[in-house]
């Protein structure tokens, strides 16, 4: 960033060269056909412009050869260009078990990045070289999307619910963040810088904060919101104990159940008596509009350190809990 | 031979004179020509806003607008060039005059509903023009929730009530072709005997039908939820604002193939008479553009790829997505054919084709690689989205606008333009275009988001080259309405048929009487049958 | 468009929509489970077929009006069917169920 | 005249395929939100009286059997039964019309309209006339827990329960508003043909006017054939 006049971004993640290696193919395509038809049509119109004043073109009806030939032959180069997308799309979905969580939320018209650590950001992420990292975001507001030219990464973040990306940076640098859906005035200004450091670098500047890990802040708001008084550990308590709880199945009271992950808790926490734990009463109350973005992941974060167990994913494909995602949204202005 | 072509006595446009006979008209001609004027209203409104757009972001500071006028700018040019010159531009102009005459019939099925299809849209109108006086709206022309319906302040109520009215105009318009080529058309004159522009108007009318209810129920859920406090796509009580998004796509992605099927149409047209010849593979090209509107209802989705849908639906989408290309690839490669031992000639018409074919071809190329999901991702909301589709909406429907124009002047007015200055024309638009568009492609894979007001320095080389090429455009797009204003009075008489053309609209006077024809027509050859004595010279009427 | 039907065969179609509704608000008081939407639309797109071929003539009209009939609901179902199939795999995403 | 009526019949089609798409973007939306809050809109769902919507049902049914049989004294050249029956298709109309005043006017009293002022109270998630929560205080055995939704307990003292009705709500008033708007539509486009029907402007050989309004109207009561159940039933067990 900052450097001058170019043609195209840097590549800084481990699936930029991916994604340029399709848009290249792509385009290399899209260029042989476009060449292909304009020199036909100019080729052929010099060839057959018209000599006379009364000259017609020849009978021609057409031909079936060509037809199919010109419709199957680009239907099977589009199939290439599909699957080779969908593949580079998967893996651009699918974050890596392993990935370092942080979290994102915007709102008009700023990005705010919070590290498990306890780092807060405005504006400004940084990440860790050659390491994964799994980008939660949420809205307070509008639709935004958070975007990473240089790591070809962008996903929107829409109010209500969270939506996820990742990234493994290849190149330390500073990059662009940007906002890339429309979301009202300062739209333009919704820009940041990402800053990829060595592992070491980036180490000493999160032990830089001093504020405390998320977690950390997440255990002082469960006892502020005094959450600690019916989540008892014991599980004698009038809510469920949350120790151990993070990836492993829960049981409600319809006989349903699902895997405890960030959604379901931001549900229970938001929603309350969305789902019922089997075996408690719908006492909790909802922390509808009590509680921030902010203070919702680092909740989440506490109740994730209570299950250090968990740290790798739970299994995959958990049955879909055929529920809407959270409902939820932060207080507005 | 050399004989002067003269006027026909009496003709559509003499046939009544003042305000009256044209604001209570029924005749199909008039009632185009009053949504030309009216489009072109539009049209130039809608550039200006452009010229705004493109002169602040000469410079990446905000130096000339604020962000708020800013934003409203690119709304209103969107809102105004999408609902209000791209829709009805083809089909409520040219359509409008020359399908009556194609099947050979005397007027639409409805020529009632015809009139009141004007008034609506102009209603429609009133209601855009009133938000603009206003103050404006600042949502971008996709109205996304909840910006929309809860956190802007601007007047979002009266340009989508403006979009909901207009909509109703483009669906009696549609509704009445459906019944025109179903129900009008002359003796002899079957399904394949139709100009291939009926086939492609056929189809853009089924998408206007089918399509637009869907926004305008869209656009009504959104007025209820900002007018009444409803709450239908609200998440704050549980509302999905991507739903939004799949009700307004599920028209809007058609919808831009009831801009572009039209210039497609008009391509065809211009393909076959500039070269007096037969459009290669007729069925398929009348075929593909069923096709484009049947498959232009399955793939809508390929506009939320990173809105948080599903992993899967997104797979699906872009899969069908491609499918799409397919008939237009099959259109560009028969018209390409139909060049092979033809008689081609350059006149402006054909250099807009000309133009077309290679803006046309370049932008739906582009559209695979947003189609392609893992370039998607970084592309989606970046100028490469802007530049694809200025490539199809202004390369491809408003060069094939123009191109028709220019083809069918000398018929709807009976006088010709001046060649040498509507070809400078031609060459300005094609010239300005690319240098105001092809930058965007690069400016999109370095990054840079759409709507943006400001925009790091890095970016500026590509942003004023951008600028400077929409100057010459803006210029390629004054010129015509200047000569093609003066021929009205100045020009040289045309004559029935000045091109040598083919089709039945080529059979009567220029300009043609009020009932179209003198006697009903009996077709009995195929669409484009160039006969050689079918030369200038010849005099059929 | 010229065949006239009885008035019999009206009052038929009548009675049979009648019946109709009262099975349709009986049935909603049973407590089916799944099987009450199925009912509720299955009756209901009954009732709107008996409509749309004896009250509104479809039955004797042109095939093309079959078709115009026949192609509404074929769109409108391509509006349902395609978005809920987002909705309904949004959840079945096989990576770890942190990322939703 | 026949291919003038034949373009009439292929216009009115193509304008009822219009509305179809019309009310299928909300059918979709509601579709949606059924899905997901399920109990809240049965609950809400529950607070609609079910003897005005099936008085509506019924009267909007045999209106289209007016409306038929007008369109065949039509067709069989009977002018005085055409008037009759045209007369009776816009009392119907009517009637129905007055019944939505009642239960709207009911709406508002019950601050059910959407909106800054809307309420939901507890008490109104109970089946009619079966379990009377507690209001205020969280319940334990909301009535029927283990049921075939999304996992959701009724939970009706959840504030957030109260905001899902509001999207019932939200819809209910936007689907039977829009239908409302078509029966006014309707009932004045009755009115002009049972006018035109005693001026004589009828025969056997042009009655495309009477059989066109006929088809408009036939569709509106196939909207309020969906609408019913899906508005007034979603479960009443």
């Amino acid at each position: 960033m900052g450097n001058g006049f170019s043609l195209f971004p840097a590549q800084a993640s481990t699936f930029a060269p991916d994604v340029d290696a399709l848009y290249f193919f792509v385009l290399a395509v899209s260029a042989f056909f476009a060449l292909a038809i304009a020199v036909a049509v100019i080729v052929l119109g010099v060839k057959y412009r018209r000599r006379h004043v009364g000259e017609v073109g020849a009978r021609v009806e057409g031909n079936l050869v060509l037809e199919l030939l010109w419709s199957i032959i680009p239907t099977m180069i589009t199939m290439v260009m599909f699957g080779w997308g969908a593949s580079v799309y998967y893996h651009l979905r699918r974050a890596p078990d392993e990935a370092l969580q942080v979290y994102a939320v915007g709102k008009q018209w700023m990005w705010k990045f919070q590290h498990l650590e306890g780092q807060r950001e405005i504006n400004e992420l940084h990440v860790p070289l050659g390491r994964a990292v799994k980008v939660t975001i949420a809205s307070e507001d509008v639709l935004h999307s958070l975007y990473f030219p240089s790591f070809r990464q962008k996903m929107d973040a829409i109010p209500g619910r969270y939506t996820t990306l990742w990234f493994e940076a290849s190149q330390v640098g500073t990059y662009h963040i940007f906002c890339a859906e429309y979301c009202g005035t300062n739209h333009s200004r919704m820009i940041g810088q990402v800053v990829v450091m060595e592992p070491a670098a980036y180490q000493s500047w999160l032990s830089g904060g001093g504020e405390g890990s998320l977690a950390q802040r997440g255990a002082a708001l469960f006892q502020q919101l005094a959450c600690n008084s019916c989540h008892l550990d014991s599980g004698q308590g009038r809510g469920p104990s949350l120790k151990d709880i993070f990836g492993k199945p829960v049981e409600f009271q319809d006989g349903s159940s699902t895997i405890v992950n960030e959604a379901y808790l931001r549900e229970s926490i938001l929603t309350s008596q969305a789902k019922i734990v089997k075996g408690f009463q719908p006492l909790m109350p909802t922390f509808q509009g009590l509680i921030s973005e902010e203070g919702l992941v680092a909740l989440i974060e506490h109740v994730k350190s209570l299950s250090p167990n968990a740290s790798t994913a739970p299994p995959a494909a958990a049955p879909a809990p055929a529920a809407p995602p959270a409902p939820a949204t932060p207080p507005r202005r | 031979m050399e004989a002067t072509p003269t006027l026909p006595a009496l003709h559509y446009l003499n046939n009544g004179y003042g305000l009256k006979s044209w604001l209570l008209t029924k005749d199909h001609k008039r009632i185009a020509i009053l949504y030309l004027i009216s489009i072109s209203v539009f049209f130039f409104l809608g550039g200006l806003m452009a010229l705004l757009i493109r002169l602040e972001l000469a410079t990446p500071e905000a130096d000339l607008l604020s962000s708020d006028t800013y934003n409203k700018a690119f709304t209103l040019h969107g809102v105004i060039m999408v609902f209000f010159f791209l829709i009805p531009s083809i089909p409520a102009t040219l359509g409008n005059f020359f399908i009556p005459m194609m099947v050979g019939a005397k007027d639409l099925a409805f020529p009632r509903i015809n009139l009141l299809s004007w008034y609506i849209y102009l209603v429609g109108g009133i209601f855009t023009f009133y938000a603009l006086a206003a103050g404006g709206v600042d949502t971008g022309w996709t109205f996304y929730t909840p910006y929309s319906a809860a956190v802007s302040n601007t007047h979002v109520i009266a340009t989508a009530l403006g979009v909901f009215i207009a909509g109703f105009s483009s669906i009696l318009t549609g509704l009445n072709f459906v019944v025109t080529i179903h129900r009008m058309r002359a003796p002899g004159m079957t399904w394949f005997r139709l100009p291939l522009f009926v086939w492609a108007h056929y189809a853009t009318s089924l998408i206007q039908i089918l399509g637009t209810p869907v926004i305008a129920i869209t656009m009504l859920m959104v007025f209820v939820e900002r007018a009444f406090g409803f709450g239908i796509f609200d998440p704050a009580r549980g509302g999905d604002p991507v739903l939004f998004q799949h009700l307004f796509w599920f028209y809007s992605h058609p919808a831009v193939y009831i801009m572009i099927l039209p210039a497609l149409g008009v391509m065809s047209e211009l393909i076959a008479a500039f070269s007096r010849k037969k459009v290669f593979g007729y069925s398929f090209v009348a075929f593909s553009s069923l096709a484009i509107a049947v498959f232009s209802f399955i793939v809508w989705a390929h506009h939320m790829f990173v809105a948080g849908i599903s992993v899967y639906s997104a797979m699906v989408f872009s899969f069908l997505s491609f499918s799409v290309a397919i008939p237009s690839a099959v259109k560009v490669f028969n018209w390409t054919a139909t060049l092979y031992k033809a008689s081609i000639s350059f006149e402006t018409p054909m250099l807009y084709a000309y133009g077309f074919m290679g803006l046309f071809t370049f932008g739906g190329l582009t559209g695979l690689i947003l189609a392609t999901l893992g370039t998607d991702v970084h592309l989606h909301d970046t100028y490469f989205v802007v530049a694809h589709f200025h490539y199809i909406m202004v390369g491809g429907a408003i060069m094939g606008y123009l191109g028709g124009l220019h083809y069918w002047w000398p018929k709807m007015v009976g006088r010709m333009y001046n060649e040498f200055l509507s070809r400078i024309a031609a060459i300005l638009v094609f010239v300005g275009f690319n240098l105001t568009f092809f930058p965007q492609f690069v400016l999109g894979y370095l990054g840079m988001p759409r709507r943006y007001h400001m925009y790091p320095p890095e970016f500026q080389v590509l942003n004023v080259l951008s600028s400077a090429g929409a100057s010459v455009l803006g210029l390629g797009y004054v010129l015509p309405l200047l000569y093609l204003l003066y021929s009205l009075k100045k020009g040289a008489v045309a004559g029935p048929n000045p091109w040598g053309a083919a089709g039945l609209e080529w059979r009567t006077s220029s300009p043609p009487p009020t009932e179209n024809f003198p006697i009903t027509p009996r077709v009995t050859t195929e669409a484009y049958e160039f006969e050689p004595q079918m030369a200038p010279e010849f005099k059929l009427v | 468009m010229s065949h006239i039907a009885s008035v019999k065969s009206y009052v038929t179609i009548f009675l049979i929509l009648m019946v109709m509704t009262t099975i349709t608000v009986a049935v909603a008081f049973v407590h089916l489970g799944f099987f009450n939407k199925v009912v509720a639309v299955g009756i209901a797109t009954f009732k709107a077929t008996l409509v749309i071929l004896y009250f509104m003539h479809v039955k004797y009209s042109s095939r093309l009006t079959k078709l115009v009939v026949v192609s509404g609901f074929f769109f409108l179902l391509i509006l349902l069917g395609l978005t809920m199939a987002d909705y309904g795999s949004r959840a079945w995403i096989p990576v770890p169920p942190t990322l939703e | 005249m026949e291919q003038q009526k034949e373009a009439s019949t292929l216009g009115m089609w193509t304008f009822l395929l219009t509305e179809i798409l019309f009310f299928g973007g909300l059918f979709m939306a509601y579709m949606l939100y059924r899905i997901w809050y399920h109990d809240a809109f049965a609950a809400a769902s529950r607070t609609l009286d079910l003897r005005w919507g099936g008085l509506n049902t019924v009267v909007l049914i045999a209106s289209s059997l007016t409306m038929a049989l007008g369109v065949r004294s039509a067709q069989l050249n009977r002018r005085k039964p055409l008037l009759l029956w045209l007369l009776a298709t816009v009392v119907l109309g009517s009637v129905f019309l007055g019944v939505k005043v009642i239960e709207y006017s009911d709406k508002f009293e019950h601050h059910h309209v959407p909106g800054p002022n809307f309420v939901w109270e507890s008490h109104e998630a109970a089946p009619a006339g079966e379990h009377q929560l507690g209001g205020g205080g969280p319940v334990t055995e909301p009535g029927r827990a283990a049921s075939e939704s999304a996992g959701h307990a009724p939970a009706a003292s959840n504030p957030q329960f109260q905001q899902w009705t509001q999207i019932y709500f939200s819809l209910y008033f936007t689907m039977t508003g829009l239908h409302a708007l078509h029966m006014i539509v309707g009932i004045v486009l009755m009115s002009v043909i049972a006018w035109m029907a005693w001026m004589g402007r009828f025969d056997d050989h042009y009655y495309t006017p009477v059989e066109m309004s006929g088809l408009y109207w036939h569709f509106v009561d196939i909207v309020w054939i969906y609408l019913f159940p899906l508005l007034y039933l979603i479960d009443r067990s």
